[in-house]
């Protein structure tokens, strides 16, 4: 990795991005094991790099959507880890007021528009949110975050082509984690780079490598440039992988059943942004040890107060399935 | 009180409330020309922001409103046709509707879709279907369907400044109907229903086109001394029970005409709920005056007899009075 | 009679059509490896060809199947979640239900959509509604909703042979019951209903995942001396309306139990066509329990109360008793 | 035009195909203005060459879905007019005996699936035949006419995509008539040729003369030779103009507002499929002037005689409203 020209803060600022989305994931696949969480749980690990890099190319007014594998998004974005908790266990102190969950968090005071738990159903709304700058002369930049999945489906379409035929500030980054569920990205499409699809629409695509970090932040950095400039939308394809199951209890779901073999399992698992970005951070010293030692404890506190405050919440009021209703 | 059609009282509404709110902006296929009248002439007041041509991708304009309306705009969003919304629908149902409640109050989708609903051109099935129930069906959506050029314009605006999404209905079979439209403005709330015709024998319920049908069986009924009360419902999400059941209290005869497939239609709604909430007023038992049950057929000759018909409604009155 | 559960009896039933009629395939997303184990092994058995996975296009995938049909196929089209049928709402709507009607019977469309109905699993709004009020509105598609595991055998079966469009309906959180299942082969025909519980006092209809609401119900109840007779639908469309209001003649009390929002549902249907024919047998005013009228939320607590209750059909029951 | 390798009784074919299509609709547009049909009418004057290309490259088995804008299609894959004028009067003797009309006519014993209202409603129905030629190892061919509007639609992603992953024998043809409606395609998309959107889905896409029908053919023969032979999906976008409204009585309908200027509609004017085929046939002396004058009036006579036909025959009766339902 060469990355030299990348501010030393910025570095920081990624890792520790990295660093709490692996935390709390951790975290939450050890509490879904344990069945203390309800519902349906579609980790990030191995994909941090992404929401990382390409987060830390925003301001706090730039807007970004996910999807059902949102946390990381979340957390990238400047998400509060407490009510991130609290909304996974369905806490009335959750984001959502136990109301969204793990495949619905928001927090629309930091421009993270909602994770949506329709694959490609995300991909519209930040069709609009980037409408809704390019309308008030704000530079807000609208980024959308979407699977290789996804990628098939109608919505990325036409709203590619949408924004392209509107010139809308908005940068569609495509997670090619190289899995729709248990569908290999190779057998539900006939192309080796979703990136090629820009064509189609008349808009640059590029392809980065998602388990490098700071390689993300460079590419979305220029494809926010571009779209704060008036130049229109970019797709950003990210290469990476998903280091465990697609959705927590997989295994014993499938009965025994796989879908990935092992030298391909172990390859995604050598291919870690963490570890990636921590020997570039030591490299380079950027962090010593001691300092990137203390970062870590300090997110797992963090996480582990998290946690416990979650689990002391107060279930919703049965008398809340009435509220934020109709204004 | 100048006299306007349906449709020059929607581009009113549109105007005016464009006029008045810098973040109410119309989007959709052609809306600039105008493939439904009710959009011409706005492009030349408003401009290319204020008024945008889109390419023919339902799924995506639908979501990009609602994008624009949780990030501070007030959208309206033209989708042509009700069956169109069959390509939105996902938008719709998991999206607009659901987001605010899903969120946890935190957000809010203020816009509007607009669409004509039903039958009468002779334009097939693909054309021709009314929508409006599967729209009531889901929560947090409201539904408005005017059969007034008075009504369209008053509910439109509030549908407009409505702090929620709102689905409004036009109806192409009511375009060039004129009537009264106050040079003032005015609002009409949503969720408020209008008795066109004051009756003590039977209750009408109708909403758009059919309200006619329901007045032209009242003025037969009446020359055989039956007074019907005709309720015109205009918003069907909410909608108006009160003044449903007060009317049935009265009459003890209700009769649904929609224009829609029968089942689970808002006819059948209508009639669930009186039964449950009017049944000790009921002489007789409610009926339901809708589609037949089949698509919608191309030849003006089928498709009148698959619409509910005055000599519909007038029998299923007669059904109530024996 | 062996034992199995809800999901094995669906599985046998694709299996034992599969093996019975070489034109009848699966398509879907991971119908492979099973998303739902309902799909499970039969790749297995009928390989690459007939057990076929697809990309993430729920339009596409919903229309490859009505073209596949209508050149002489018979796909079973596996689209997972209820909500996911949103997205090739247009296919469905416009396309299956009424090629055959618009073309003039010049064609059918043989095909059964698959799908998940309803919540009970704290997945949120975007994967836990009840969809089949929208397709029992729509003119020519069947539904069918099963409640145990013989009739889901019996009736998917069916679905697969019956000659036109089929939308059946399964349930999670159905999927692990246990029930009798003949070795023998046996279909159930589409639109009978079956009584679940035998009684006098009221009518309760219901249908999946209610069934067993109603049954726990009228358990209760009878300790208080009601006895409830429990009509499981089991076909949603067409319905078997004879059963019903045969029981209400009968009974001369209706509770109509449903899962899914509640305007415009199925229980709306039910509740109006009993007013309509059966209204000089009721006794009581027909009673609606279906969900609260609100997206549906995450939180276990938040989505249980939601949904209708044992006791919401008490006390519905008792509304009909006073 | 250098195509002396087509066959002299191929061309002959075409032309007799644009030819029929030009005289039916001419006779249509007269009827529709004089307030004889019901409905909506959406002519393909200026389109012809495209349909009958195509449909001359298809045996009998071969399948084709239609649009909104279908008489061409049917009549180029060999449809009775007077069958179809019928139902374009809505009568009961018409292809859908009155139920369809002018958007949904369809002829399944010539492999005529159907024409559908929805901009881009047919492309996954053909995606199911080519499915289902596949399945039963036949070597039908699967085609969808489509417009360029059309291919701002999911469905368009959605079906090439699937159709490719598959490996389908399917022909996708965009009609490029440059508008959908009153919008121009330029103004729709960001691109110049639809055809490059086949790279997003490892296709091959082709740009072809659609005003040229000889040209047409042998694209279309390439395309279903491919087909055919197991080798996929192909996208042809065919360039053509569309010389008159988007639906009939538009003129009086747009009242006053106009989308095209003048010099543009001369330019489509000039670009005449069945004035450029005749040129051809007579320069290539492929058929006499007697013969080609026969010819027309052979098929004059036989509108006029579905026109005759059509009027003289009963409206649909009231109660076939209840046929045609659940078998
Ligand atoms: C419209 C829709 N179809 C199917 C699903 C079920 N589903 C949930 S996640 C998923 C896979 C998505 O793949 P991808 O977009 O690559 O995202 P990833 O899970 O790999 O992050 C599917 C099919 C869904 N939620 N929504
Ligand atoms: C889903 C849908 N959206 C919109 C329409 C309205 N509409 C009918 S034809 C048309 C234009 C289609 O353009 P194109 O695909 O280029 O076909 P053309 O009319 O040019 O042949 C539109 C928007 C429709 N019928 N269906
Ligand atoms: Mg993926
Ligand atoms: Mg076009």
């Amino acid at each position: 990795m060469h990355h030299q020209d990348i501010a030393v803060d910025v570095v920081v600022d990624i890792y520790t991005r990295i660093l709490r989305i692996r935390r709390f994931e951790e975290e939450v696949a050890r509490l879904f094991r344990q069945g203390q969480l309800p519902g349906f749980v579609h980790l990030y690990i191995g994909e941090e790099a992404v929401a990382a890099g390409v987060c830390a190319a925003l301001t706090d007014e730039d807007t970004i959507i996910s999807t059902h594998r949102g946390h990381g998004h979340v957390i990238a974005k400047g998400g509060d880890i407490k009510r991130m908790m609290a909304e996974l266990f369905g806490k009335s102190t959750g984001y959502c007021k136990g109301k969204g969950g793990s495949m619905h968090i928001a927090d629309f005071d930091i421009g993270m528009l909602g994770a949506i738990g329709i694959v490609g159903g995300g991909i519209p709304i930040a069709v609009g949110a980037g409408l809704s700058a390019w309308y008030t002369n704000s530079d807000r930049v609208s980024v959308c975050f979407f699977g290789d999945g996804a990628a098939n489906e109608g919505s990325f379409h036409e709203s590619l082509n949408l924004a392209s035929a509107l010139t809308l500030p908005v940068v569609f980054v495509c997670e090619n984690n190289q899995y729709g569920e248990f569908t290999p990205a190779a057998k539900a499409m006939n192309i080796e780079h979703i990136a090629d699809r820009a064509v189609g629409y008349g808009i640059p695509g590029v392809v980065a490598n998602g388990v490098d970090a700071l390689e993300m932040y460079r590419v979305a950095s220029a494809a926010v440039r571009r779209a704060r400039g008036g130049g229109g939308p970019t797709l950003i394809e990210a290469k990476t992988h998903r280091r465990g199951s697609h959705a927590e209890g997989e295994e014993a779901f499938l009965g025994g059943q796989t879908y990935r073999d092992e030298a391909e399992t172990a390859a995604a698992q050598a291919k870690d942004p963490l570890l990636l970005l921590h020997t570039y951070v030591g490299e380079n010293n950027i962090l010593p040890q001691n300092q990137l030692e203390a970062l870590d404890a300090q997110i797992t506190i963090a996480v582990q107060e998290a946690v416990d405050a979650a689990r002391n919440s107060p279930e919703p009021a049965v008398e809340t399935v009435f509220e934020d209703l109709w204004l | 009180m100048p006299r306007k059609t349906y449709v020059a009282a929607i581009q009113e509404a549109l105007a005016e409330e464009m006029r008045r709110d810098p973040r109410v902006f119309l989007i959709g296929e052609d809306v600039r020309i105008g493939v439904f009248p009710s959009t011409r002439g706005l492009h030349a007041e408003f401009g290319d922001k204020r008024v945008i041509d889109t390419p023919i991708s339902e799924l995506a304009v639908a979501g990009a409103g609602i994008g624009a309306a949780v990030t501070g705009l007030r959208p309206i969003v033209d989708l042509m046709f009700g069956t169109f919304l069959y390509l939105a629908f996902d938008q719709i149902a998991n999206q607009a509707g659901a987001m605010r409640y899903m969120y946890g109050g935190q957000t809010k989708a203020p816009l509007v879709f607009m669409v004509q609903n039903g039958a009468g051109s002779s334009a097939g099935h693909h054309h021709s279907q009314a929508v409006h129930q599967f729209f009531m069906n889901m929560p947090q959506i409201k539904v408005i369907l005017p059969s007034t050029p008075y009504d369209g314009k008053g509910l439109l605006k509030s549908a407009i400044r409505d702090d929620n999404p709102v689905l409004f209905l036009h109806s192409l079979a009511l375009g060039g109907k004129r009537g009264d439209v106050p040079a003032d403005e005015y609002l009409i709330p949503i969720g408020a229903a209008d008795i066109k015709r004051a009756g003590n024998d039977v209750t009408i319920c109708a909403v758009g086109p059919t309200v006619y049908t329901a007045l032209s069986a009242a003025k037969t009924l009446a020359a055989r001394g039956v007074e019907a009360e005709v309720i015109d419902l205009r918003s069907l999400s909410p909608w108006d029970k009160a003044t449903v059941l007060e009317s049935v209290a009265k009459t003890g005869r209700f009769v649904a005409v929609d224009e829609s497939f029968p089942v689970c239609s808002a006819a059948s709604e209508w009639c669930a709920t009186v039964a449950e909430a009017a049944f000790h007023h009921l002489r007789a038992p409610v009926q339901r005056v809708a589609n037949k049950d089949v698509p919608m057929p191309f030849s003006p000759v089928l498709e009148k007899a698959v619409l509910p018909s005055v000599a519909d409604v007038i029998e299923a009155v007669n059904k109530t009075l024996v």
